[in-house]
């Protein structure tokens, strides 16, 4: 046996398991950004509050973008607010995760017709974790959010590295759907 | 040996020359402030503190000298902040209408204050008091506003007649006009008015409460390179007659016993607390850089004033500190926002922003200066607040430390406002591109200034050695000093130990930030916005009304000092139309009834 | 060489311009210069008329006193004159007169006598002030100056009735040795200081003043404001440290006019928002403070202090009615910015103004300083403080004057200076410099005009 | 000196395992009093240590310059703690106004940090945090000087040995209106509920924070963990009468810590004027009537 | 309020008295509909205002293909009496213009800005009616019309998810399906625009 156990993990493997920690730290401490754009949002007060208990999973929710890791979208998205989540998800700091209730998120639900609302949310920014359902039950809600951790724990929770890789995929779709992402309104010129 | 009568006639002498050769070019004008403020500076500072000044007087009439660790400690100060700002001139001289004259009263008014401080002599240094005054009247009008120059006249002139009134006074119970004579000869009741004359003399120079209400228009309003002199430099002739006033003569008043404090002292002491109490709060809400520091003057000259009001060696020392770290931070904060009025040509803070972008130097020299201001370590503020604090608790003056506490951490919002709305911030889009940092000529004196506002920082004992042989002359105990410790009547305090650890603390945060993963820069418009597309700087600069929820409270009751002088002005002009209306008509008749009356008095009174 | 010179000649040269009317002007310029250059030749001593000596007959007295007013007014005089008089040819005759009146004034000895000048020097002045093209003015000018004479002359025959003499010394003389009651002579001296008081500018009697001087134009301005206010000065001088005994009730009501008349003065300019009115209101507090130190003996000072704001006087008026000569009307607003392309005329004014208000390196700080040094040593603690007080006033107006005339952006008042007014000007601020700087032969002159301040004859 | 000052960089190291502990067990105990199970006591240590992990966004070298600073400063006060008597890096040097001004270079490095990133809601957050300071500052700052004033020391250490000499009479006994001040002082300071006006997540997005994602943010909790640490032991010492050893300094730390946290749980939160107002009214009077009797009329109890 | 049906009645009379009244319409106590000719509403707008009826509660269009017209309604709210008024007018279809009531209620601003974004009706007088307000870079046809077709629209601009297996099973009952089958025949008539 040699005794330089050390030297032998290359810059890689060091890397690795450096990300591994991170990945026990992230999985352990979810903070949510909650875009609350729908129906689905009432089934978050349960979840947090004393009857499901969020924080027991060290669940909280973050005011900004830029301290949150997930992106909870509760609910169908209009045209307009998918603009705004695209911008808010370019504005989270990574890793970053995105969490889809309801089955508005999915297909578009009720409004799969509807001129004003998109169907698909996965074709303009990636969804780790969809949780489907009219809205979804608050024990699905949370369910989601375990199988987020155990997603992280296997490293499948790639949604942040597919958006960076994918961009042009991605920004050709949101193109596609909204023409422009990011419009100028006069109310805030 | 140097002769102070050869420096003051080489300063009375190149202000001449610098008119004159302001004349050929603006620029050479400027340029002789700068050789001849460095050389009465240094001349003064190295012939000073190796004892070689020479008092003999030769050539002008009248004039006697003496050299004091006191008039030193202030001579050198003061020309060391004219040196610094003499820098200036030549990058502002072309925006003057006098150039000329600019220079020539600058460095005139420097001569006025080697005759001020090393004379022994009331009259004399009444003569250079009021010439300090005219000169630099006519300095202010060469920047914004001409009724600036008009409220400074004024109020000095208040000060200055107070003074001279003091004067005469002492000049009879002495006989001479000797100073020290004649602060010792006075007596009795006598020494009751006579001390406050002297204090309302040195009011109206410090501009405490209530004659502030020149100091921000003046200071506002003067042109950029004068304001820092103005506020570092001459305001503290008022802190020198108060010396005169506080430690110098005795006034037979009742002393409180629970404070031991005598009550003509604990009067100034109240009216300074006034001071720093209202110079923070109106420097809150100014919207013009300038005039929120010269507000902090206000409230840091009260802090002088209270110091010496204490009476003790300690709070003596330390407002003898605070008059130079002040001096230093206020010169340096005002350097910087001339430098920005300079670039930008504006120093109002809702009109600017990020300014940081373009000019971090300045940037970094406006924080030194203001963290010194707020007495933050390792700055040299924090030192000499530190001495004024220990002096305030060794007396119990609880009123008093409620005010000077509320200076204090009130200073960290009105010199934060600046930062965050002038420097930082979203970069307005009518500066970006076109914005320079200031020109080296401009840095250097900027940079010295926040050097020495570190070395006041850190090692204080320097100063405070001399310091002490200014009190000792002043008949108090020194301050105890050990090589890098100050002893305090509550505490020792070592502002060596404390920079370190502060050191110390930044080299661990630093390594902390560089071994984690490097952040991605992003741009300053790319921030949280709750998911609105915002383009428009203005609409994410926060710089207008900036701290109105605690303005709302007070907002009405900040214009009762201004509108009491208003009134008076008003009533005198009344007064004048009054006895116009009774005596100038264009009817004779009128004449004659006046003549009737006033024979109707003399019979009246004598003959019937 | 003798003093009855100084009256004759005007008055013949006077003579004589009416006759060579095309010459008067150079007349009038050469006698103006002949009567300084004169000075320098006449022995100080008592002349006597007629050969009746000095009780009964009238005399001259040249004293120190009067050598330093004659130098005064006749310096003044040729200055406004020789500035003037190319433009006013037809007063060269009256200018003549009034220089007589002026002279004799100062120098006579009598006190009926002493009303004569007055009169022919108030004349003159009154056909003077016609040239302002305000009748009415001239006219309460006239009046008013008429009431002041005849109240002079009234207190004049009442202390004749009494004292038998009209004799200056005479007079003092008996009155000191006559033992009288205070309150005997109060009346008559109340009423001829209130007859000077017209002239001198002395607040209640004294509103002739605004209409005359807030639209003199630049020969009556100086001349009224400066030579006349000169000569008058220095004869209400005389009197009050010579002849009148104010004590009582007497010495409060002159003191009190005194005050109010500095107080007044300086309340008034403060809100007057014309040029000239500035400077007249703020005459008129000037020329009651010279009166009160005055009174309060220090008669050295008191000349110094008079030759001062006249010479400044002389410097404002003329360089403000030639501006406004040419700009029409004299509000401030119309005048601002007049310095910007006139620095020397700018500077000159500059410096008229501070010494005027008494600051370091000008004469009137030496004064002022000297002044309030008096005051403190008899111990009389009001009057520095009020003076001191009404220095603050006069500041602040002052000061915002001068800014306003030195700065304005665009749009400058376009008025030319021809050179002998710049010549003047600068000579007379360069002088008032040299005072304040160089202070020791105005403390000898101060000292000498107390000490020793009649030649023998004329002292008692 | 380079001993005393790693020993400092110790107490520092201490007060951050510390604060994060206990606030940790608050977050239990606050989670259990309203019916939640609460989560796990080390939470704030996963939560920093996932900030550190994360890749951060900065707007220029002052946001993270000033980060920098803040840490630096507030390791650099925690180097001056007296943990006990016997726990401490400099003795006779832990001056009371070292604390009160050398706390300010960490907030000033934050507040000039937040301003940087050129989000308006952080400036307004500064405004309000710095408002609130001068609210809280004035009347706590009256009742230490009338503790300096009584005892002739402001040492910290010095003033707990004071206590423990004089037969542990506490300060929060002996100057029981003026250990009312220190509490609402202490809760304004520490951003507990009625005063958190600052943060306020709903209105400006957390205020001065609100930029701030990753290693910048997990830098500043660090901070904020040991200002929090700096203030209650300062709390513990001036009025509690410090501590002999470890034990009863936790001790003591834990209850002053957990008993402000459990009144905080049952307030709202106070518009940022009636803090000023609050605090100008009822603790500034309390305060210099404290002063009054204690200094001026010797009645201390 | 006390004879708030007086009051509804009183309008009516108050209002046939003065206007040429198309229709009118007693819906309930609170609330009556007038259909007037365009021509009348601006003055009867500003009569009502002046009588009272303040508010402008709503101002928005229907479409009637049927009829080739599109119908502007206007909702005014009197506070004193509680009673809403509607005026309805019927204009052109195919080129749909209106007079802005900008100078009687300066709140009618957005509502006629979102009438045009939605219906494609210029209000002539409203400087800013042609600005974009809620759809932001909208490109068809204005989306409440009813010949636009929002199915069509949404396939076309957003993916839809593609099923491998299906998850919906429909039910199969003969009276439904008839009833979902002459739905759906209705509903495809309108969206042609009514046109047969």
């Amino acid at each position: 046996m040699k005794s330089t156990k050390f030297s032998e993990l290359s810059q890689e493997q060091v890397d690795r398991k450096w990300w591994e920690i991170g990945d026990f730290f992230r999985r352990n401490s979810l903070w949510m950004l909650m875009y609350c754009t729908g129906c689905c949002a009432i089934e978050l007060p349960p979840a947090m509050t004393s009857a499901y208990d969020m924080e027991r999973l060290g669940m909280g929710p973050m005011a900004t973008p830029r301290q949150a890791d997930i992106l909870l979208v509760s609910g169908y998205l209009s045209l307009k607010t998918l603009r705004r989540l695209i911008y808010t998800y370019e504005q989270m700091s990574e890793p970053k995760y995105v969490v889809g209730l309801g089955s508005c998120t999915i297909n578009g639900g009720i409004y799969h017709d509807s001129h004003a609302v998109i169907n698909q949310l996965d074709q303009y920014v990636p969804v780790d974790v969809y949780v489907a359902g009219c809205m979804p039950n608050t024990e699905a809600v949370m369910n989601g959010f375990v199988d987020l951790m155990d997603a992280i724990k296997h490293k499948t929770a790639n949604g942040w590295k597919k958006y960076r890789d994918n961009y042009d995929w991605y920004r050709q779709n949101q193109i596609a759907s909204l023409g422009e992402v990011e419009v100028h309104d006069e109310f805030h010129e | 040996m140097a002769s102070i009568e050869l420096l003051l006639i080489i300063a009375l002498a190149s202000g001449f020359l610098a008119y004159l050769l302001g004349r050929v070019n603006r620029v050479y004008g400027a340029i002789v402030t700068i050789v001849s403020s460095m050389f009465v500076f240094s001349s003064l500072a190295y012939f000073g503190f190796t004892d070689s000044l020479d008092t003999t007087v030769s050539i002008l009439p009248y004039v006697t000298f003496q050299v004091t660790y006191l008039g030193m400690f202030f001579a050198v100060m003061i020309t060391f902040i004219y040196a610094m700002v003499s820098f200036f001139n030549p990058m502002f001289i072309k925006d003057y209408k006098y150039p000329g004259a600019y220079s020539m009263l600058y460095i005139l008014s420097m001569a006025g204050v080697i005759g001020v401080f090393f004379t022994d002599n009331f009259m004399v240094m009444f003569f250079f008091f009021e010439f300090i005054v005219w000169t630099s009247m006519f300095l202010i009008p060469l920047g914004h506003s001409r009724k600036a120059a008009v409220s400074y006249y004024a109020f000095s002139a208040v000060g200055s007649f107070a003074l001279l009134f003091a004067i005469f006074m002492m000049r009879e119970a002495a006989g001479s006009f000797g100073i020290n004579a004649g602060l010792a000869a006075i007596s009795g009741t006598n020494a009751i008015v006579v001390f406050i004359l002297l204090i309302v003399s040195a009011f109206a120079k410090l501009g405490a409460f209530p004659l502030h209400t020149w100091l921000p228009i003046a200071h506002g309003n003067a042109p950029h390179p004068f304001s820092p002199v103005l506020s570092g430099a001459l305001v503290k002739l008022g802190a020198f007659v108060a010396v005169m006033a506080l430690i110098k003569i005795t006034p037979n008043s009742y002393v409180i016993v629970a404070l031991d404090l005598p009550l003509a002292q604990y009067l100034v002491a109240i009216f300074a607390g006034l001071s720093i109490v209202f110079g923070t709060l109106m420097a809150i809400r100014q919207d013009d850089a300038k005039k929120l520091l010269a507000y902090s003057s206000m409230s840091h000259g009260g802090y002088i004033l209270l110091a010496f009001s204490l009476g003790s060696s300690i709070g003596l020392s330390g407002g003898f500190y605070h008059i130079v770290t002040h001096a230093l931070a206020t010169g340096a904060a005002f350097l910087a926002i001339a430098a920005v009025g300079r670039q930008t040509g504006t120093t109002k803070m809702s009109e600017l922003g990020g300014v940081i972008q373009k000019m971090p130097v300045t940037y970094v020299v406006y924080l030194i200066a203001i963290i010194s201001m707020a007495g933050i370590p390792p700055m040299g503020g924090f030192i000499s607040k530190w001495l004024i604090f220990q002096a305030v608790i060794d007396k119990g003056l609880i009123l008093l430390a409620a005010a000077v506490f509320f200076g204090s951490i009130g200073s960290f919002l009105y010199v934060f406002r600046p930062l965050a709305a002038l420097f930082l911030g979203q970069e307005k889009p009518q500066f970006k591109g076109i914005l320079k940092e200031a020109p080296v000529i401009m840095l250097i004196p900027m940079i010295v200034l926040s050097g020495m506002n570190l070395v006041t920082g850190i090692f204080p004992n320097i100063f405070l050695q001399f310091i002490n042989k200014v009190i000792v002359e002043l008949g108090m105990a020194p301050v105890v000093l050990g090589t890098y410790t100050i002893q305090g009547t509550n505490g020792i305090l070592d502002p060596l130990q404390i920079t370190i650890a502060f050191g110390i603390g930044v080299v661990i945060a630093f390594i902390i930030f560089i071994l984690l993963k490097k952040s991605k820069q992003v741009g300053l418009m790319d921030t949280y916005t709750a998911g609105n597309f915002i383009y428009s700087e203005e609409l994410m600069h926060y710089s207008v009304d900036f701290y109105a929820p605690i303005e709302r409270l007070y907002e009405k009751h900040t214009t009762h000092v201004q509108d009491m002088y208003k009134s008076l002005e008003n009533k005198v002009k009344e007064f004048g139309n009054v006895v116009k209306y009774f005596f100038f008509t264009n009817k004779p008749e009128i004449t004659v009834f006046w003549i009737l009356i006033i024979i109707g008095a003399l019979l009246w009174g004598d003959l019937l | 060489m003798s003093a009855i010179l100084l009256i004759v000649i005007p008055l013949l040269a006077a003579f004589l311009s009416i006759l060579v009317k095309k010459y008067s002007a150079n007349i009038l310029l050469v006698v103006s210069f002949a009567s300084v250059v004169l000075l320098n030749y006449i022995p100080l001593e008592v002349i006597t008329i007629g050969g009746f000596a000095a009780p009964y007959g009238i005399n001259l007295i040249l004293d120190q006193y009067s050598l330093i007013a004659l130098y005064a007014v006749n310096v003044l005089f040729f200055l406004v004159v020789a500035i003037n008089c190319a433009k006013f040819k037809k007063l060269s005759s009256i200018l003549l007169v009034a220089l007589a009146g002026l002279n004799g004034m100062i120098l006579t000895g009598d006190l009926f006598n002493l009303f004569v000048f007055m009169e022919v020097s108030g004349i003159a002045a009154y056909l003077m002030t016609t040239t302002n093209q305000k009748p009415l003015a001239t006219f309460n000018y006239l009046v008013q100056g008429t009431v002041g004479s005849s109240l002079y002359l009234l207190g004049l025959i009442l202390l004749y009735a009494m004292f038998g003499t009209l004799n200056m010394q005479d007079m003092a003389f008996q009155i000191s040795s006559s033992g009288y009651h205070i309150a005997v002579t109060a009346f008559p001296f109340l009423l001829m200081f209130i007859g000077f008081g017209v002239e001198a500018k002395l607040l209640p009697f004294n509103s002739w003043v605004q209409g005359i001087l807030g639209s003199s134009n630049r020969l009556t301005g100086p001349m009224i404001a400066s030579v006349y206010a000169a000569a008058i000065g220095f004869v209400l001088g005389r009197l009050l440290t010579e002849l009148f005994v104010f004590e009582g009730t007497l010495l409060l009501i002159v003191t009190a006019i005194l005050g109010f008349s500095i107080v007044a003065g300086e309340a008034m300019a403060f809100g007057a928002k014309k040029v000239r009115e500035i400077l007249l209101f703020s005459s008129i507090a000037q020329a009651a403070l010279v009166a009160l130190v005055f009174l309060s003996g220090f008669t050295g000072l008191a000349a110094l202090l008079l030759i001062a704001n006249t010479a400044g006087k002389l410097i404002l008026f003329l360089i403000t009615n030639t501006a406004t000569d040419q700009l029409g009307n004299d509000d401030i607003s119309t005048l601002q910015g007049l310095f910007v392309n006139n620095k020397v005329v700018g500077v000159s004014f500059t410096v008229a103004v501070l010494n005027v208000l008494g600051l370091p390196m000008f004469f009137g700080f030496v004064l002022k300083m000297n002044i309030l040094l008096e005051f403190f040593q008899t111990d009389h603690l009001l009057w520095p403080a009020v003076i001191l007080i009404v220095s603050v006033v006069e500041g602040i107006y002052f000061i915002r004057l001068l800014l306003k005339l030195w700065f304005k952006e665009s749009d400058l008042p376009q008025v030319e200076f021809e050179f002998t007014l710049k010549y003047v000007v600068v000579v007379v601020a360069a002088l008032l410099i040299l005072f304040g700087v160089y202070t020791a032969p105005v403390e000898q002159a101060a000292d000498d005009l107390t000490a020793i301040q009649y030649i023998e004859g004329g002292n008692l | 000196m380079m001993l005393s000052m790693l020993y400092g960089v110790g107490i520092a190291f201490f007060g951050f395992v510390l604060h994060t502990s206990v606030a940790g067990i608050n977050r239990k105990i606050s989670g259990r009093l309203q019916k939640r199970y609460g989560p796990k006591w080390y939470q704030e240590f996963l939560d920093i240590f996932k900030l550190l992990s994360k890749r951060a966004t900065s707007h220029g070298w002052i946001f993270d310059f000033g980060v920098i600073m803040a840490l630096g400063g507030i390791i650099a006060t925690a180097m001056f703690i007296p943990v006990t008597n016997n726990f401490l890096a400099f003795p006779d040097f832990d001056n009371f106004f070292i604390f009160a001004y050398l706390i300010a270079v960490g907030m000033l490095g934050m507040a000039m940090s937040a301003s940087g990133s050129g989000n308006p809601l952080a400036s307004i957050g500064v405004m309000r945090a710095l408002t609130t300071m001068l609210a809280y500052d004035i009347p706590y700052m009256v009742v230490i000087v009338t503790i300096i004033k009584l005892t002739g020391t402001s040492s910290i250490s010095g003033l707990a040995l004071y206590q423990q000499a004089a037969g542990n009479n506490w300060f929060i006994v002996a100057l029981p209106l003026g250990a009312i001040v220190a509490v609402l002082a202490l809760m304004a300071g520490l951003g507990k509920k009625p005063f958190e006006t600052y943060i306020a997540p709903a209105e400006i997005a957390s205020g001065p924070l609100v930029e701030y994602g990753g290693k910048q943010l997990g830098m500043l909790f660090i901070m904020m963990e040991i200002t929090h640490f700096i203030e209650v032991s300062l709390f513990v010492n001036l009025f509690l009468g410090g501590a002999e050893n470890i034990f009863i300094f936790l001790v003591k730390y834990f209850a002053v810590y957990t008993a402000l946290s459990l009144i905080s749980n049952v307030y709202a939160r106070f518009k940022i004027d009636q803090v000023v107002l609050f605090f100008y009214k009822w603790p500034l009077l309390i305060a210099i009537v404290q002063g009054f009797i204690a200094i001026y009329l010797g009645w201390v109890i | 309020m006390m004879n708030s049906t007086n009051n509804a009645l009183e309008v009516i009379t108050l209002v046939e008295s003065k206007y040429n009244v198309v229709k009118t319409e007693h819906i309930s106590k609170y609330q009556v509909a007038f259909e007037v000719i365009r021509e009348d509403i601006h003055s009867m707008l500003n009569f009502l205002k002046n009588s009272g009826w303040k508010q402008l509660s709503y101002l928005s269009a229907i479409d009637w293909p049927e009829e080739d017209k599109m119908e502007l309604v206007y909702i005014v709210f009197n506070w004193d009496k509680g009673v809403h008024i509607q005026i309805r007018s019927k204009i052109d279809r195919e080129n749909p213009e209106m007079d802005s009531i900008l100078p009687i209620f300066p709140g009618c601003k957005y509502y006629e800005r979102e009438a045009h974004e939605f219906f494609g009706i210029v209000f002539h007088g409203n400087p800013d009616s042609m600005k974009q307000l809620i759809l932001e870079g909208w490109d068809d046809i204005p989306p409440l019309r009813k010949d636009f077709d929002p199915r069509a629209y949404s396939e076309a601009h957003f993916p839809q998810r593609e099923y491998t297996e299906t998850f919906i099973e429909l039910n199969q009952q003969e009276s439904k399906q008839e009833k979902r089958a002459a739905r759906q025949a209705h509903i495809d008539e309108v969206r042609k625009g009514g046109k047969k």
